[in-house]
């Protein structure tokens, strides 16, 4: 179990290098907030509701109930499979940067009591670039969920499969499809949130073959970019293009909701699907200061 | 499962630069020896015929030094054969079918039913243009959501009655356009290349143009994946990788090399099972040969699958794709 | 199956058209009475008051002898507990699920998932507005292909789980544009039927409103089909019919009545199940009762389909609709 | 078995009470053509291409092998369960002008040496509406194609459901869908053919759940009759909207095939999809003056 997981609060989130009475700025809004109170607020940013990226780390720190969380397969790592140029120093640099093996967590836990099979992906290693680790983990992951019947929630924020592994990492995209595949077969709940962005190969595998697709506001999901695009058609793209807002008017996502609200979101959805209750005595109340839990949009 | 790849060789690369420029060099001779002939009224068919020969020495030994970039161009040849055409003449009383049943009809995809072999099978294809107008009735091969739900409505039908699918694949890419991402472009082939994992029927696939990263891989999940000996199964363009790897589209060449996306860098890889030689110089030297032998190797590869059962198979086909990609573990 | 049914009374129809002469006569005089009142200070409270009470008592005569056009107004009266409020009462932990997945969300067509009599259930409703602005929102309850696709994904989804359907009807008729005929209005409508007479898991549906014809049904096949007191379900709006038969949309109450669309002719077909006894005067006059009838009804056939193995409950459903209608044999 | 189905020839589509010579004028382009060369033409204009409609008997005598087809429930009738004003009189009407006991005929023959379960539905007779005796006789012979494994072919014409009996009539798009699935699920194939027009119920059911649906050129095919939906719209809705080309456009059907070429076309898709073959000594060669069996559109 990783360090941070022992953390009592959501002050999980909060990252050790930075001194209390440090200002961030909403690159939104451009308010400034003391990065202490914008930690508190779940990284949203309390005047105009911009939601901030998390880590992996920090996903899980706000989304699994305490000392719950076992990490699965934290030893895959990456090889060079094709020896292209500058990966292994990239995979080095983000590893020093990030702290993390690679760009996704994988393990069991609870969410508000439910037992979950769980994966965050990791913007900030990478671009939560989908290689081989990254297709390994998520299908490990599905599979442990069908071998313990535990529904799976899996946490996507990725600029898309990892070029530097050819066609290896578009490969990724039919492994992980086979392993949600048996998991659908096996009539196991499967919710797929997608955070900013979501974009490429997670988009075209995983994340949108959820039950239920959840996604955070204003987070960009789509499958091409948004240059690629505008080169294509010839024409400027509106900003609500490929968000969050948008993919749930054209109907492909389920809902869109707030950070302080998907907690309860996805435990009111792992209660209706049927998720083993972990007992009473092992259950842990929500952490103080939680947004209470009235659902999503 | 598959090992680390070779280095590429760097001197290779430098002599292929060498070759690259003295090709420039002897077109441009070529060319003004024809402008002087033809004003001077000179004989110069000889001597234009020996640089070209020469010229045509210095490709092949380039074909050999750069073999990523050389597939790509021969990968997207023009006169390539199409996948209609590889359809239409391997599949007897070819009956087209139309039409996703939901939003339109997409003729960037192609999808059919037939005979192959003395058996029932169904056809899925994107399809490029034979010329221009064909190109733009057919978006250069790049599907719209509703072609790959078309593709999966002709996989449902095979599954129904228990045909094989034969997929042909040769697509730039998905259709990077406002009105594709609007209409769920992503969830479309999410939702195929699951469907194709799990689909109870056997499912071949050749690969012979371009293989267009997820748009390809959306009519690519198959027992057999083959391909064409100069054919590009690749995650992005060269282009595009270049472009972000060194902000730089002109050194798509080493994009090329770097991405190992020719066939035999693919079957290192254990993506693809088998390659299909073409004929010499490629497949628009002769596309009816070509034809013929993508045809032989799809007709062995249906054989073989057609006596497997289907659960068998299935399971085959999870152990194959779950064993794709290569990672180490640490304690 | 079913009986012919006993000829209408003509006697009847005459009294009701001598009601409906009287009763304008009353308002004009009632108009006129109070007009009266306010210009000569006039104390006319009492007669007034007297007028209404032998209105109330034709309008019951009414009520009696021309159910039909009752049910028809009641059926629609925009005080009529809504199908989102039926679901909000009777559904615990509600959650909106959104969207076909393939072209857009379609807000007159609400699905989501909740708890309903201690069980996980899915529920899907057409929905209207309770303003203006809500009914423009909702497109007045009328749903293009991509609501009714909503439904079908939720509806899969309950399959997959074995939780029960629960369906609330209240709908004009599906959406009769032009772009929802473009996206295939009546594919999504006959694949909705036809998966809904194979769904591996109860289906319960109750009509709280209108019932209006293949939009209906659309979301309306069902193990159990239920219908509120004064609801209508019908093959055609009665306008639509008489501007058919007769060219005359003003002989709408006949054919309301001709079509046999209130809830005691249905049971009487056959098509319902039950009837679920609104509160006197109607569902709107006291919501929150009618929608307390509407749960236990509905919590009495869940459970009972609860124990029911899901094979026999299907055969069940193929032989409920495969016996309705009414035709003759001759040798 | 009815008696033009003995005939010999695709003259079976003649009407006995036109004599030779008459002329017939073409409601598309107004060329005049002698009634016996129309009919000669299986009723498709020589200038223009119109598809003239047909009656259900014309449609099996152009499409079922010669001496193969036999009728079954012709004796399924219509009753008048609702005492709708007019209904019994509107009945009595079209079977005398139509010689048909109601709006179609079913039962199992041959084509191009196949053997099918059939029907057609015949818009001569109240509009092609599908009441009762619609609906039954379709589930019927849905159910005696899974009884005989056979495939299905369903020639629709239609205006939609028979108003006169009401909710009846609507739930006969249940009925037939539910025998329609059993025939899926049985893993037989359904050819759905619409003929102009096919509208209303039949499209919200059978017409619409085909493996393969087929159309005639410039049938008009849709759920919502054009002048409904131009007072919703309030717009004028152009021409070619609702055809058979509209909704191939539109990804709805898969084929629009000429009539000369229909035949051919079931021909080979049934031989596609494993129907079982005539002996070869009951097999029965196309007419003479059948155009060549060269493929739909
Ligand atoms: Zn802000
Ligand atoms: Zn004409």
């Amino acid at each position: 179990m990783l360090n941070w997981l022992r953390r009592p609060k959501y002050g999980a989130v909060e990252r050790r290098d930075i001194p209390p009475g440090v200002w961030a700025k909403c690159p939104k809004c451009g308010a400034t907030v003391y990065h202490r109170d914008l930690v508190r607020n779940l990284k949203v940013c309390p005047t105009c509701g911009f939601h901030h990226r998390l880590t992996a780390e920090e996903r899980l720190a706000v989304t699994v109930d305490e000392g719950t969380f076992e990490e699965h397969d934290a030893g895959v790592v990456s090889g060079d499979p094709l020896r292209f140029e500058g990966y292994a120093d990239k995979l080095r640099e983000a590893r020093e940067k990030t702290g993390a093996a690679d760009a996704v967590i994988t393990g069991l836990g609870a969410v508000e009591g439910s037992r979950v099979a769980l994966a965050a992906l990791d913007f900030a290693f990478m671009g939560g670039s989908m290689g081989s680790v990254v297709g390994e983990k998520i299908a490990r992951i599905a599979e442990r969920a069908v071998e313990h019947r535990l529904p799976l929630v899996v946490f996507s924020a990725s600029g898309g499969a990892r070029m530097q592994e050819g066609a290896l990492s578009l490969m990724q995209l039919a492994k992980t499809s086979a392993a949600i595949a048996r998991l659908h077969e096996a009539r196991l709940p499967y919710l797929s949130v997608m955070c900013d962005p979501t974009t490429g190969g997670v988009t075209a595998s995983f994340a949108f073959q959820g039950d239920v697709i959840l996604a955070e506001p204003g987070a960009m999901i789509g499958f091409a970019g948004r240059r690629v695009i505008e080169q294509t058609i010839r024409r400027k793209l509106p900003d609500h293009f490929q968000t969050a807002e948008f993919c749930l008017e054209h109907g492909l996502i389920d809902m869109v909701v707030p950070r302080p609200a998907m907690r309860a979101t996805l435990g009111r959805l792992l209660r209706f699907f049927g998720a083993p209750r972990l007992p009473a005595r092992e259950a842990v109340a929500a952490p103080a200061g939680e947004a209470p839990a009235d659902g999503g949009a | 499962m598959s090992a680390i790849l070779p280095e590429r060789d760097r001197a290779a690369e430098a002599r292929a630069q060498e070759l690259e420029a003295r090709l420039a060099e002897l077109s441009r001779e070529i060319a003004g020896l024809r402008r002087r002939g033809e004003k001077e009224q000179l004989d110069v068919g000889r001597l234009i015929g020996d640089l070209e020969a020469r010229a045509d020495e210095l490709r092949r030994e380039l074909l050999d030094l750069r073999p990523a970039w050389q597939a790509v161009a021969l990968a997207r040849h023009p006169q390539r054969p199409k996948a209609q055409e590889i359809v239409a003449a391997l599949i007897e009383e070819f009956t087209e079918l139309h039409g996703d049943r939901l939003f339109r009809d997409d003729p960037a995809l192609l999808a059919g039913v037939g005979w192959f072999d003395g058996r029932p099978v169904v056809a899925i294809a994107p399809r490029k243009g034979r010329d221009t107008r064909e190109n733009l009735a057919f978006n250069f091969g790049m599907p719209y959501p509703e072609g790959y739900r078309k593709a999966l409505r002709a996989m449902k039908l095979a599954e129904k009655f228990g045909y094989p699918v034969l997929s042909v694949v040769d697509t730039p890419a998905a259709y990077p356009g406002d009105a594709a991402e609007e209409r769920g472009q992503a969830e479309a082939i999410a939702r195929n290349i699951l469907e194709m994992t799990r689909l109870r029927t056997p499912i071949a696939v050749v690969i012979t143009g371009e293989g267009g990263s997820g748009g390809a891989l959306a009519v690519a999940v198959g027992d057999a994946v083959l391909m064409l000996e100069h054919a590009i199964y690749t995650v992005i363009p060269p282009e595009g990788c270049a472009a972000i790897l060194w902000r730089d589209a002109g050194r798509s060449r080493e994009a090329a090399a770097a991405l190992r996306l020719t066939a035999s860098d693919l079957v290192a890889l254990g993506v693809v099972d088998e390659i299909i030689p073409e004929p010499p110089g490629g497949a628009h030297l002769d596309p009816a040969a070509a034809i013929a032998a993508v045809g032989e190797v799809l007709r062995r590869h249906l054989r073989a699958a057609a006596g497997v059962p289907v659960e068998t198979l299935l399971q085959r086909r999870y152990a194959k794709y779950r064993a794709m990609g290569y990672h180490e573990e640490r304690a």
